[in-house]
């Protein structure tokens, strides 16, 4: 069994942090792991993405192009990636940057103010977290409490900061 | 006092991929400036180097080659040498001519070749990710130099118009800078001075600019120049370093 | 030890490292200036020589400087750069030193892109400097083989006196996947006295080392590169490494494909084994040696009716399997190098294809 | 003769550069995002720009540009 | 025009001048260095260019600057300066430009020897830099076909906007051979004016001509690659050249040989016609493209044994022989390559340890 | 006044290949009794160039590596970073060194790399068979140059001591002689104290020694000399051009 | 019909040339030709040699072990080859630097004091031509009149030095 | 303390840059061939040496050296 989730936003919005937060977690579950960013041309400005793998057996193919779920952080990259997902997973909304919605029927939307909820948290910086914790609730990808954990062993070098994340990551 | 200012005809119109405030466009301004001035826009052929500015063949409304990182210098010689009736431009990096391609380009210029070398110095490789170049300051972090350029194990930052200036070769080197409105419009003149003494079929010119990269530098646009301006400047003295008779 | 959750460049770095390799000289070059930018941070802590040199070419000749002198040195690069490091190659190579080089391919020829792309092969397994030589290549297909590989090359390297490269690619360069560093792949550097510079003084015997590739004299030439064939013929002896998948089935036709590329034509097997179609890999982990003997009886078995080898090039590898099956049956080659990785959809439609 | 100052909202990638050098403090960063991403820079003041080209000069992405109009 | 009597480097460097070729960037190395002295007394005459270059890397670049700028233009060096050039070959061939490279082969691997060599075989037709491209590779026996591929190789260069690459030996670089130039050979250039920097006022179309091998977007570069690609397979329908020797005959032993081993080998083989024992000689004149079809039939005929590959190498052009034999015949390989070229003698004794 | 002396430790008893007159075996004697003095020949690895030094490991009794042409100085740097307990020299010629090897032997030298470089000076590639060099002087008479050196087509020669000597990182760098015993007896001098700095790692140290080509000059051993002292010296004039504080 | 001839003798000592004017008339008279020089480490110092072959049809191997003649320039080049002259061919002896014979039996020895004779003539530089002619004149392999053409023609360049080497190839 | 003067006639390859720099003009070169074909140099006026090792400091091959001998 394996799961395929994009995280897909802004450069800057913290996009591969969360990808690569929800991937350690999982691989502390004992899953098998890939976290595959995208590099090159398309990242200078315009939309970043980044693909976690989770799976229950060695990992085949790292190319995904119909993700099981995807999380939205902009709405370029809703609109770019929304018709990939495959039937029955989830799209992440980040309604703060995203007024509108999903056409497609045949998914969950999980629609969140991530920015607006991680002001109130201290910083926009955390919008990220917020994400990555509403999603994982969501998903149950993967066990909330060990996310937590990894997210402040993440931040161990800037303790000040975890505090907001915890927090960010509770709101979330 | 108003004055008009318009776009040059061979800067193309499309938008550049540099990051916001880097102040490569400025210098990419004023070499079509030059060329239009000397209105030898259809006889010029620019190289472009491997750095940031590997696309400026999208820039320039002009013939372009695209070099191998740091060879621009020699392949300007074999451009220049079996058509000497053709404007050829290098426009480099300081880790694509004083790093890998030191050795060309301090051939090129003792040769004395006829064509003109634009050097683009932001103490770093840029689209690299801010690497360390042979430019980097004393002190100054770069990802390959995390706790800063420690001296006693890389040396002194090199300054490359000092180096080709010691040459015996006579030709035009001279040292600018783009980090506020007198000392653009002084690199626009050098600049334009440059490409002048190859039309004449002079001399190898060589205009060094002092330039900023805000994002591997890690600062905003404008503390970028005030920073060029108060640690590479400093070192990097403005000025020429050889005229010919 | 932990598994460690790490991006292909960093665990190459910390597999040198882990290695007892605490020497890296290179030069910046996208997709894997990463592993330079980790071991300026992590050599210094381990008192080990970290130095960006001026240029490829340079940096070829500090590693056989380093080499030279009897230490472990690595470097690593990507396509562009390896191409400066051919004349090196072939003197470090003809000098019998051992070293390490990492390519980790992106897409040529000429600058050509940053994406992955697999069209290095025959500079890597014919040589692309002159004379008679070959490297000791490696193609891992994923970030924990990248890091085993990095660890076994340094000990085959002394083994043979002879480079050992690493080939992969931007993927797995920039992939991050879970890894361990197997503990026991740490080997004792052999004893270097007999050949290596490390100074006279360091010595029992008081004579002194060369570290040449210059034979005037015709037969000590040719001595020398028959010294180097008997090495290849008994890497091809004893190094040989390959990995079958659904080899136990009567398969219809044999993929050969390597790194990356394997991974995929992994998942289009897995999914054509769903649609009742039988189809096996070999993959090569040594491209050089060759598993040449193996290619020969895969391809022979009855149900096989075709080999197709995959790769991210125009067909580079494909040769090597022509050569190997030796017409026992149709070799047909699939392969795109832009820097997209060919999907699982794409490799099944071709397999289809074959059928 | 007259002259006016013009600024391509889609060039500017709003790095502020002739909004610190622009000796009359016209041009302020607006807030709106352009196409690119960037928020671009705009004429505050106006009335107060004496058409100088300081602004152009120090652009990076000749974003700015002063044209000379016919009428007065 | 009369035969004259010239050595080969020197009749190299005309027959490029006869051939309209009036641009040289080389840099000295034994044993080609008197095509350098020979044109720079040569051209300064035509009213052409010569310029030492500092290094063959920078020379690879003036190269590739000249032959962008759409002027016929030809280097020569010997093996360590061919690799040299790996990364140079890699930009040329991606951005499509026409030029002629000489290699005067040498022993190597490293600095080697400076006496005849076939060991560059591997870099010259896999392609010494990286990425997916080729070289057209012509190999002379002796002086007179070096004239004559040298002036044709300025014609396929233009042809196919690709190098060409010839390959010699020592040998035919330092003997002193009859020669004439054909004036049938000297092409007139092809019109560039739709891709060479040669100036826009220059051209009738004003739109500039960029020339660049970076294509960041990977459908572009898999294109750009399947544009070679192309250009390679037309090649081999088009330009294979060889030669069979005593083929005419139920010979027993189909050798393959280029170059100055394969007139060893011709004599070897009238040699052995006098004690009866029929041999015959495929000798491939184009190593890229390969006489891949030819060497299948060849070594097909009945009467034939067994195909044996002669090198001044430790083998490399037996692995396209292999290739192309299909399994047809056993495949045998004899070689040395010391700088000591293997005589008559030596090779009948080989051929008859094949019966 | 007599004084003995007698041959150098340091030096093997094998007869060179080095054409009779040529001052590549003075100044390998001279290298070697540096080597004696300071009592570091069994930490000691030379560098032989590719040039008609190729084969002096075979003169040399102490550990030797070969470079490829003009790389000696990037090998010297891999040897020194990872064994600076060694004492590392290389030994190039001007084709070596200042053509081919130009961007090593500036990186080498502004890295402050603690080795020390011996550099002949003889005007032409001797090995070769006399193609001209970057310091072959201007009207002299190469197999690449027939008419002698045109300036106006290759520039003025190089004067490595100078460029290398505009390098900010301290380091010592002299420029000598073996055209006259007192000459031979100061270049001595200055290649002992090169080594000495290496010694105490202080800095990189640079000798570049003028020297003959009596072959490919075409003149006796003693005409070459008298050529080089009234035709070298006044272009490559004698000193230190850098001496570390 | 197929001959080779081998010249031997100090660098300096002009082989390379008598060897290329021989191949040179060869060539007039519509032979074959090939000049094959031995270069590399042997040249430094010591003996140089060079060898001409001969041919009424397309030369094959250029390598020869066993050449028809020999002319031996010094007394190294007469001790390091004559061995391997084949039977029945000429051993052409310096006898000015070369006070032996050859101990075979089997081949015809033409003994000539060519530095004398060529001091004579003017200067000991054309010995080489000297020993040319002479060897020309006994095999035969080409005929005597187009040979001095050809020498004629080497030194059109320096006319000077052109009566010096035909009172030289006179004497031969 | 006494000192001789020797000169190995196989290393020497007659080059003459002893002769050139001898102040007491005690060389020569002889005109008998040494294995490697060259003509050595020799001491024609022994008598005149003064042992200042001139000759040993330009001799490129160090043909010459000069010992310290216990017999006055
Ligand atoms: C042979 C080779 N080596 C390395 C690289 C990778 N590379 C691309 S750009 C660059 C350096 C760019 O820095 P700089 O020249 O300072 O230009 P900038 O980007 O700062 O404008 C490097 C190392 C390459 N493309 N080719
Ligand atoms: C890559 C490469 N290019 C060229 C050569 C040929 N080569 C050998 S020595 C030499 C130049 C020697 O001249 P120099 O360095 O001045 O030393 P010298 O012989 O005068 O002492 C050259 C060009 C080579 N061996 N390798
Ligand atoms: S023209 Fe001058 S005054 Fe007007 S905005 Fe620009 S800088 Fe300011
Ligand atoms: S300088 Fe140009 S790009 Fe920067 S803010 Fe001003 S107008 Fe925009
Ligand atoms: S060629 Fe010149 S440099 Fe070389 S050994 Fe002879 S004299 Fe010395
Ligand atoms: S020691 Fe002095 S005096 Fe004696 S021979 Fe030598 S140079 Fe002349």
């Amino acid at each position: 069994m394996q799961t395929e989730i994009k995280f897909a936003g802004f450069g800057g919005q913290g996009i591969l942090l969360s990808a690569k937060l929800l991937a350690y977690a999982a691989m502390k579950q004992g899953s098998f792991v890939a976290w595959i960013p995208s590099y090159g041309p398309e990242m200078r400005g315009g939309t970043a993405y980044c693909t976690v793998v989770i799976s229950d057996r060695l990992i085949g193919s790292p190319i995904i192009k119909n993700p099981t779920h995807l999380v939205a952080m902009n709405r370029p990259s809703l609109e770019k990636f929304e018709q990939d997902v495959k039937p029955g997973g989830i799209i992440f909304i980040n309604s703060s940057l995203i007024p509108v919605q999903s056409q497609r029927t045949d998914v969950t939307q999980l629609v969140v103010p991530v920015n607006d909820i991680a002001i109130e948290a201290g910083s926009v910086r955390a919008a990220n977290i917020v994400a990555l914790s509403a999603f994982a609730a969501k998903s149950k990808l993967v066990d909330l409490a060990l996310l937590k954990e990894c997210v402040k062993e993440e931040f161990a070098a800037k303790p000040k900061i975890i505090p907001l994340n915890m927090d960010a990551f509770d709101r979330g | 006092m108003g004055k008009s200012f318009s776009q040059p005809a061979a800067l193309s119109t499309t938008h550049t991929h540099y990051c916001p405030g880097c102040t490569h466009g400025i210098v990419h301004r004023l070499v079509a400036e030059a060329i239009d001035d000397l209105g030898i826009r259809e006889k010029t052929v620019g190289i472009a180097p491997v750095g940031c500015a590997v696309l400026a063949y999208n820039y320039f409304n002009c013939d372009f080659q695209e070099a191998a990182h740091g060879r621009a210098p020699a392949m300007a010689t074999g451009i220049k040498r079996v058509r000497p009736d053709l404007m050829v431009f290098t426009y480099q990096g300081d880790g694509d001519l004083a790093s890998i391609g030191m050795g060309e380009i301090i051939h090129a210029a003792n040769r004395g070749e006829k064509f003109t070398t634009i050097f683009i110095n932001n103490a770093i490789y840029g689209m690299t990710g801010g690497q360390m170049a042979p430019t980097t300051m004393p002190g100054q972090r770069a990802t390959t130099a995390p706790m800063g350029r420690d001296t006693a194990e890389t040396g002194m930052p090199i300054r490359m118009a000092n180096l080709l200036g010691e040459l015996v070769t006579p030709g035009y080197i001279t040292r600018q800078a783009v980090l506020k409105p007198q000392q653009v419009n002084k690199a626009k003149k050098a600049i334009r001075q440059a490409f002048q003494y190859q039309l004449e079929n002079r001399c190898f010119s060589f205009v060094e600019v002092v330039s900023t990269c805000p994002t591997n530098w890690g600062m905003t646009p404008v503390d970028a120049l005030k920073w060029a301006e108060d640690t590479l400047l400093p070192y990097y003295e403005l000025g020429d370093y050889k005229v010919p008779e | 030890m932990a598994k460690v959750l790490m991006k292909g460049n960093e665990a190459i770095g910390e597999a040198a490292i882990r290695a007892g390799c605490k020497n890296y000289f290179a030069y910046p070059i996208t997709p894997q200036s990463e592993v330079a930018e980790y071991l300026s941070k992590r050599l210094p802590e381990e008192g080990g020589v970290f130095l960006q040199g001026e240029s490829e070419v340079a940096v070829g000749y500090m590693i056989f400087g380093a080499a030279g002198a009897g230490e472990r040195v690595m470097t690593t690069s990507s396509s562009p750069g390896i191409s400066l490091m051919s004349e090196a190659l072939s003197y470090i190579t003809a000098a019998q030193c051992p070293a390490v080089f990492v390519n980790i391919m992106r897409g040529g020829p000429g600058l050509g892109g940053i994406l992955p792309s697999q069209g290095d092969y025959f500079q890597a397994v014919k040589g692309g400097g002159h004379g008679d030589y070959h490297l000791l290549v490696m193609a891992p297909d994923g970030v924990q083989e990248a890091v085993e590989m990095t660890m076994q090359a340094f000990t085959l390297a002394e083994k043979y006196r002879n480079p050992v490269m690493i080939l992969g690619d931007g993927l797995i360069g920039q992939m991050m996947e879970p890894v361990e560093f197997p503990d026991d792949l740490k080997t004792e550097p052999t004893n270097k006295d007999d050949w290596a510079t490390n100074g006279m003084a360091h010595r029992k015997s008081k004579k002194r080392n060369l570290v040449k590739s210059l034979f005037l004299d015709p037969a000590a030439l040719n001595n020398n590169n028959l010294v180097l064939k008997a090495k290849y013929e008994q890497m091809k002896k004893e190094e040989v490494q390959y990995e079958l998948y659904n080899a136990d089935t009567d398969y219809q036709v044999l993929i050969t494909s390597y790194g990356t590329m394997s991974r995929v034509c992994r998942t289009a097997i897995d999914l054509l084994k769903e649609q009742g179609i039988e189809v096996a890999m070999l993959r090569p982990k040594t491209l050089f040696p060759f598993p040449e003997k193996q290619v020969f009886d895969a391809a022979g078995k009855d149900s096989c009716k075709a080999v197709i080898s995959i790769e991210m090039s125009m067909g580079q590898m494909v040769e090597d399997v022509e050569r190997c099956v030796k017409g026992r049956r149709p070799v047909e080659f699939y392969g795109e190098c832009g820097g997209e990785i060919p999907s699982p959809e794409k490799i099944i439609e071709i397999i289809k294809g074959l059928l | 003769m007259a002259f006016q100052h013009i600024i391509d909202d889609e060039r500017c990638k709003g790095c502020g550069l002739c909004v610190n050098f622009c000796p009359k403090n016209v041009l302020e960063i607006t807030d709106k995002v352009n196409a690119k991403g960037h928020f671009p820079v705009h004429q505050a003041r106006p009335e107060d720009c004496i058409k100088c080209s300081i602004c152009c000069i120090m652009c990076p992405d000749v974003a700015i540009t002063i044209v000379e109009t016919q009428d007065a």
